[in-house]
């Protein structure tokens, strides 16, 4: 530790907020790999650039993908970071650990490698950060040891992930977590075994939220919701206004529908279920008062990326509502459906956004068997551009 | 051949027994101190999750500190949250208190909860991935420690406010929603190694990488040419064409990006749009990048209505206005080129001066 | 970048351990790369992947997606991998000495 | 040579002199009785303006005709609107009233004024386009037949309605952005007659027409192809190169558009969407046509706020509910596949069941 | 007209709207290209399809437009249909017609055409339906002797049109018809000598209103707004809640930028002019009480067009305000700007719209010299593509 | 479409007096065309403008833009009408043996 100095770094030390520069610090005092990754950032940060290589292609037997390799390209200076993959381990649906499972994950990763992490990756792994090539193996046995299993990388099923959804939430419409742990499972070939032309990521966020961001950030984003009416506990809405909540200002006018309207006689708030479509927002503000329908299950959105290549997308209405229940057989049709349609027609690195984009979502929903349904857009086409089948019309007089 | 494809640790074998038993049953939640959730079932049954800022990169010690206070007030049981904050799972109120006291006694930040601006979700910067162009724990760390009274719950915000850190355009944070993101940006086209290009580059994949068809097959070189006139700098092509390189330390930075969210609360999810072009690397302090950030979240905060998220806000007082109140230039990197470019423009006489 | 010798042939390869110039490439060079990526030994099978990845690559100038390797092969991707336990990708392609694929197979 | 460029006769020519005298000095104006305009300056001075539909095409008999009107209640001032309507501008209000008599014993209609439905804005048709897909003076006839009490004031509506009718997606009604519009299309892809297009076919012209890229040179015929996968069917390549047709009076007729417009008021202009892809040619009634729109209006009328154009009204209920109170199916043709179809898409979980 | 029968036609002239079949009619009674006209139509009716020939490049002296060829592809059974060009005349601003005027037009026409007219065409001529090649050059002579001239047509500055504004309406912020006017008489050259790419239109309304529909229908549209307060009447909207207006319901709430308060104490209408927009709403609805501000000008809008070929576009804004003054030199040197650029860099029929989709709002602002400006967009851009000029860059290190 | 005898040779041409068939156009068949457009008398000047036109026509299928015409040939739009009343599209283009024009010169 002492025979290097990281000048610009130690600033980073100063102050309150949790410093990533001590985490490599401490890291640093039992693994030489962390010691050069610190001293490399200092050279990043002396030189405005980083300094790793392009490309890494390592692995372990049997999968395809859940390594991402990497190579210092000054490893004469920095030699134990000549190498320094990081594994991608799936982890716990929801982000669940008991304090036994994550001190037997340090043990083998101090074992194998820096004694650094991601707490988690943004697509959800653990991401253990840094080791050898020759390490890679050995590690991920040993992480298999202790029930940890490699996540996805390439074109993959990249790990599936969620937010807390029934465990801890009582906005949760759908099980997020044990969708994610059926999906996770029943998909652990693809996710290890790149074989599409691109990744394809499935997130779950239990309600219209979207605390798992998922749709902004997977190909498939499932979202709880509900199409009955929304529960109101009339008893507790008194509460809250009781206590000089102002119901009209805070709720009644920012509902974007005007589904809900304060009886001030009566003392009662009403709510138009027709109208409403599931926003939340009065749910949210007054979580005491007012909770999500029975009649749950998911709606299911389709090609959320970010820029690359042809421009960030969120999601789209693919289905407007479909039934959660295990073993989630009309999801896993779904998603089956689409990628195998996505893999035969995509080109090389085209997200499935993108090949929707390229061929019309219409001609996707009519290959996939979906009906279309004015939910799947903001609004008509305002083009006249319209294509019809030849066995659409008539033959020509 | 090692054992494979036996995926995750089952997450139910993970829960404490109050989850276990409330499971699905939660009623409804307050928050009874800035950055502690106090979950109440049907049953009556009560959770308290107590969360704490994390720096995302960890060390073992981390992962053993946080354990061993986990066992000591949580029967073990912790989670992270989608934005790589650490929750502590209390069942027994009882060592809540002792637990916030030991928390504050080892500098952990309890906060992020409710009407608080939350961890950011950043990438890995320098530190391990090879297209950053910036590094994202960094400046995440001077953000943060600039708004940690944010955090806690000291100074409140009219609503929540995310902000994502992505190292390049690929934004593996997925900054293209967020209230504020910092993205990584190049303002140098690429350089091709020919020689290198003829032996390794898959031509055709990497014509296909680029955004704006910029790149041309050079068949004499055996290798491409990039049209100046056309590449948007994004540095896709250096990613599939190790050849190809793009980094460039005297012009690379960063640009700034507001007004993204993703809960369908009130509004529908947007994405965040460019506030600001361009600002210079500037390690370890990145000032400018924090200054600016500070600065967005207070005219933000002084303007919109509670509740009001910084896109909603925009949306209410539109653009022009907002680059009024911020005082940020307007120009021509704001107005956008790419494919859909003309739906952002405006074919309405309603604006404000 | 290092070199390593192949019957008796000054080979460069990169850190990934796939050569560098793929021109240089010729049969004799697989099974040292077979011994790299633990492929036992060399059977026919192995030799109708490869030789396919060669021409294919050749022809259209970037490796085939795995679909169309397998469809073209005939071999189930469960095969490709015990072929090459590493892999289409990582085991596969660096056999026939395809550049570092960037994404396919 | 004859004289050139010497332009309109000047406008000022054309006023009377109760609008000389208060040119730019208008007040506010008031609607006395439907179809009446009584404007009122600040100098006090007073014109009452009485619109009258017109068929647009007119004669020589008809040109005379309101002209001898104009003459005898007018002093000879008379003016079209921008829909077609003719204005007799009244400077002595005690001939209002006579007006108004003549014009209803001559059986003009009086209307088009505020909550009104006013004249269709329509295009050549058969009448005189060769690219007319259908006969746009019949639609509009019969539409406005239907649709009179709306114009006259007998039935009001809850705010304007404009309605346009073009023969082709040339539009040059500028249906784009009617609260109704009536678009002819085609339905089958275009035939080129190779031999004609060897002779006259300016190749690369007849590509760029072509807004989906479906063309490309046939250099053995010398002439092009079209991709049947590709065509949208709009023949825009027809109207560039005449050995290329697509008139197919089995397939040809016509949609209809909702929800678009043009004033500022309220909310920006918008364009109009897709309600019905397709309605036969039935002439002389098309009675589909005449049934749909009457139909539109009358939803719309009936659940519209007072104020509330036909895109507003859509805009806060959602299209989900438009097409259920319409009752008209929605299908793949409603789905965007041009350009910016992506912005249309709904990236929300808002919406209806 | 009795040799022949237009059965279906005939349906048409029922009912109470005016019908162009009666027009045809009558003016059939002394032109044979009416009667033709009918007849052909009357066959279309039966065939449901037109029966014009493609194409038609007829003129007359010294001029490169204002007349569309017109032939019948029926010619042995029409042959007074045979040729029916059509000449389009230049209507005057605003449509203001003496009855006088209008008779010397009738006059003309009935002499070397149908006796047919469209008043006007959607661009805004005045459209002679239907004359042989032959009459039409001596058929423009005579035009010319009663102060009628041809407007636009092919690759030119189309006739130039606009809402009635300053002569009748309370509401113009500018002078539409002058501009017009003044337009015209200046680009006559340009109007009828076609040397663009492809057509070019200008309309003015002279409020947001846009009554002469112009920013859907001009590739360049003048619209006139103010920038000061809008003007409140006090007395006159106490006139207007005297006779029960909702003032809340109506005007209040339904401002789209929440401008407007209503003080009921004061009984005062305040509007607050940061914040409104001139989106009209107010004034329309209470023309005696809200009148526009006074320092008036015109919002520009560029590149309104229909479908072809790259979708509809509604004018985007170009000029959020120019002051309207004459000889309007600040307009024109704009539009000469425009155009310039246009001709120089347009493929065969690219609309300006189009061309400036091409190559970039932000690069099209730079040739012309106008500064971006955010009344230009809805919103800045939100893909990360952003080009750099090298000189805006330092030499790399 | 009808037939005219010039020089002897039946030529079609269309309703608007364009030959059909550019390819049988050649320069005796100019002045009869000159005659239709009110072209009083062919000067070196017109048959710059014609042969400009041909040439460019030969080169890119369709005709130039007018602005190019005017460029290329250095005559002023002015100019252009005086030696072709009907103005370029409907004049020099018929002169020129093109096919109809559908939008530009
Ligand atoms: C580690 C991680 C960032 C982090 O610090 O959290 C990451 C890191 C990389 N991402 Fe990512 N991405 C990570 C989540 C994401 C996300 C977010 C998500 O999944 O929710 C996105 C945006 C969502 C999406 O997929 O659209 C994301 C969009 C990309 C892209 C963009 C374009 C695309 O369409 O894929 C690339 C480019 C590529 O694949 O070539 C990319 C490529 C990369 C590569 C592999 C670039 C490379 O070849 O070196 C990075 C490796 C960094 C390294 O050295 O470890 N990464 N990447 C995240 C994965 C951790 C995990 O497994 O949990
Ligand atoms: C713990 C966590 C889920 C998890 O699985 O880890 C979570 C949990 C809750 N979210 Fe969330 N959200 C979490 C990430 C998110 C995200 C994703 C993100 O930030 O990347 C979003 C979408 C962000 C966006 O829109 O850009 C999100 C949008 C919401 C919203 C909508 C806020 C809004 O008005 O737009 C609510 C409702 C609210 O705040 O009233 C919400 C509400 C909640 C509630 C109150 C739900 C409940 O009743 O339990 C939970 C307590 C949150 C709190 O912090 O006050 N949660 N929440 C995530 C905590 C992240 C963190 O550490 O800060
Ligand atoms: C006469 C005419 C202008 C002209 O130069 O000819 C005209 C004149 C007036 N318009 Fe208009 N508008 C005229 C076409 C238009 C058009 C263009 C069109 O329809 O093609 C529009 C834009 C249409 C659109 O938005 O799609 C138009 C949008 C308006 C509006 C905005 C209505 C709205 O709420 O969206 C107003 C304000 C109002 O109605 O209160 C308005 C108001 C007026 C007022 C009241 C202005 C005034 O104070 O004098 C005039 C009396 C109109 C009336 O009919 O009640 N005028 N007006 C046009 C009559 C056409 C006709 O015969 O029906
Ligand atoms: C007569 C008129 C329709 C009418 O009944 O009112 C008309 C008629 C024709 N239009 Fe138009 N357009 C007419 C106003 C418009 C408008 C409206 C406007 O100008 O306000 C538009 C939409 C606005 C715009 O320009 O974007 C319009 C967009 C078109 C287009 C579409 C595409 C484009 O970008 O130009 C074409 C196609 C073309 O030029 O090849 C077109 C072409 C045509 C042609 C010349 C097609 C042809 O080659 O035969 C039509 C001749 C019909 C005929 O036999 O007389 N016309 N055309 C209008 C002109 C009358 C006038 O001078 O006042
Ligand atoms: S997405 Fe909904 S269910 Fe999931 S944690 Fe957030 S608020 Fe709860
Ligand atoms: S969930 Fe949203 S839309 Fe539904 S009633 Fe509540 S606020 Fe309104
Ligand atoms: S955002 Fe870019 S630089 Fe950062 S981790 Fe992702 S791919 Fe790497
Ligand atoms: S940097 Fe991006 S825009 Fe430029 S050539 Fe590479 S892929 Fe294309
Ligand atoms: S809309 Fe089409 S068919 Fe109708 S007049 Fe215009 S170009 Fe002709
Ligand atoms: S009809 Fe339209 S889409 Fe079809 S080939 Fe012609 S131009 Fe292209
Ligand atoms: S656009 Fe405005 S000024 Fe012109 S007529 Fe309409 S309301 Fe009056
Ligand atoms: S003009 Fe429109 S924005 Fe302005 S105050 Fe009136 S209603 Fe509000």
């Amino acid at each position: 530790m002492d025979e290097f100095k990281t000048p610009l770094l130690d600033e980073l030390e100063k102050g309150d907020w949790p410093s990533f520069v001590s985490e490599i610090k401490k890291a640093a005092k039992t693994s030489p790999g962390a010691a050069d990754l610190l001293r490399q950032l200092e050279l990043s940060y002396k030189e405005k650039v980083g300094h790793w290589k392009h490309g890494g292609i390592v692995g372990v037997r049997g999968y395809g993908g859940g390594v991402v390799g990497r190579y210092s390209d000054v490893p004469e200076e920095f030699p134990h970071v000549r190498e320094f993959h990081t594994a991608r381990v799936n982890q716990v649906a929801g982000f669940f650990y008991t304090a036994e499972k994550l001190r037997q994950l340090a043990d083998v990763w101090d074992k194998y490698g820096s004694g650094l992490y991601n707490m988690h990756g943004s697509t959800g792994d653990i991401i253990l950060l840094g080791t050898t090539t020759e390490n890679l193996q050995p590690c991920v046995d040993e992480l298999s040891d202790i029930g940890f299993d490699l996540g996805g990388s390439g074109g993959a099923m990249r790990t599936l992930s969620c937010c807390v959804g029934k465990a801890r939430c009582e906005k949760a419409c759908i099980d997020s977590t044990d969708i994610i742990r059926d999906l996770t499972m029943h998909y652990q070939d693809v996710i290890h075994r790149p074989q599409w032309p691109y990744k394809f990521k499935i997130k779950v966020s239990a309600c219209p939220n979207d605390c798992a961001a998922a749709s902004a950030r997977s190909d498939l984003a499932v979202m709880g919701v509900w199409r009955d009416a929304l529960r109101i506990d009339q008893e507790a809405v008194r509460e809250y206004i009781a206590k000089g909540f102002k119901i009209n200002e805070q709720v009644v006018n920012k509902c974007p529908t005007e589904a809900l309207s304060w009886d001030a006689e009566k003392q009662e708030l009403n709510v138009c279920t027709e109208e409403c479509t599931r926003c939340m927002h009065c749910i949210n503000v007054m979580p005491k008062a007012i909770s999500i329908g029975k009649e749950t299950g998911a709606t299911l959105l389709i090609g959320g990326k970010v820029p690359v290549v042809k421009g960030p997308m969120i999601g789209w209405v693919l289905v407007p509502f479909m039934k959660m229940e295990p073993p989630y057989t009309e999801l896993k049709d779904l998603v089956d459906k689409i990628t195998d349609w996505w893999a035969d027609n995509a080109k090389n690195r085209e997200r499935v956004g993108e090949l929707i984009e390229r061929v019309g979502l219409a001609n996707f929903l009519e290959v996939i068997g979906l009906k279309p349904v004015p939910q799947m857009v903001k609004a008509p086409r305002h083009n006249p551009y319209i294509f019809w089948n030849p066995e659409e019309v008539e033959k020509r007089g | 051949m090692a054992r494979t494809d036996f995926g995750p640790p089952d997450f139910r074998e993970m829960l404490p027994p109050v989850i276990k038993e409330n499971y699905g049953q939660w009623k409804y939640h307050t928050v009874p101190r800035p950055g502690v959730l106090k979950h109440v079932s049907y049953s009556g049954a009560v959770l308290h999750s107590v969360r704490v800022a994390s720096p995302r990169l960890v060390s073992s010690d981390f992962i053993r500190d946080i354990s061993d206070i986990a066992e000591k007030y949580c029967d073990g049981f912790l989670r992270f949250t989608t934005r790589n904050n650490v929750e502590f799972l209390v069942s027994d109120e009882a060592k809540l208190q002792p637990l916030i006291d030991e928390l504050d006694a080892k500098d952990y930040l309890i906060g992020g909860v409710g009407l608080s601006i939350s961890n950011i979700v950043h990438t890995q910067g320098w530190i391990h991935c090879k297209s950053a162009v910036t590094d994202a724990s960094g400046i995440s760390k001077n953000i943060m420690e600039d708004l940690k009274d944010y955090f806690t719950g000291k100074i409140k915000v009219p609503s929540r406010l995310r902000i994502a850190v992505a190292c390049c355009v690929n934004m593996c944070g997925a900054c293209h929603c967020s209230d504020i993101s910092i993205v990584g940006i190049h303002r140098t086209i690429p350089r091709v190694n020919d020689e290198l290009a003829s032996k390794i580059c898959e031509i055709p994949t990497t014509i296909a990488a680029c955004p704006t068809g910029a790149i041309r097959p050079n068949p004499k070189a055996k290798s491409v040419t990039i049209n100046s006139e056309k590449c948007m700098m994004c540095g896709n092509c250096t990613a599939v064409c190790p050849a190809i390189k793009i980094m460039d330390p005297v012009n690379d930075g960063v640009s700034i990006w507001v007004g993204g969210k993703l809960s369908n609360s009130r509004k529908a999810p947007m994405f965040s749009k460019l506030a600001i072009p361009f600002i210079p690397n500037n390690p370890p302090y990145w000032p400018e990048v924090t200054d600016a950030v500070r600065h967005l979240v207070e005219v933000w905060a002084s303007h919109a209505r509670e509740g009001e998220r910084m896109g909603e806000w925009i949306e209410r007082i539109g653009w022009e206005r907002f680059f009024k109140l911020t005082d940020l230039p307007f120009t021509n990197k704001h107005i956008d080129d790419f494919t859909h470019a003309t739906t952002t423009f405006r074919s309405s006489t309603q604006f404000k001066f | 970048m290092s070199m390593v010798e192949i019957n008796g042939q000054q080979i460069e390869i990169d850190e990934d351990g796939f050569i560098v110039d793929p021109a240089v490439w010729n049969e004799g060079l697989v099974s040292y790369f077979a011994k790299q990526e633990e492929v036992p030994e060399l059977t026919e099978d192995h030799w109708k992947v490869i030789n396919y990845l060669r021409q294919y690559f050749k022809q259209f100038g970037i490796a085939p997606m795995i679909r169309k390797l397998c469809k073209d092969t005939g071999f189930t991707l469960k095969e490709i991998y015990e072929l090459f336990p590493s892999g289409p990708a990582k085991g596969a392609c660096k056999l026939a000495g395809l550049p570092k694929p960037t994404g396919c197979v």
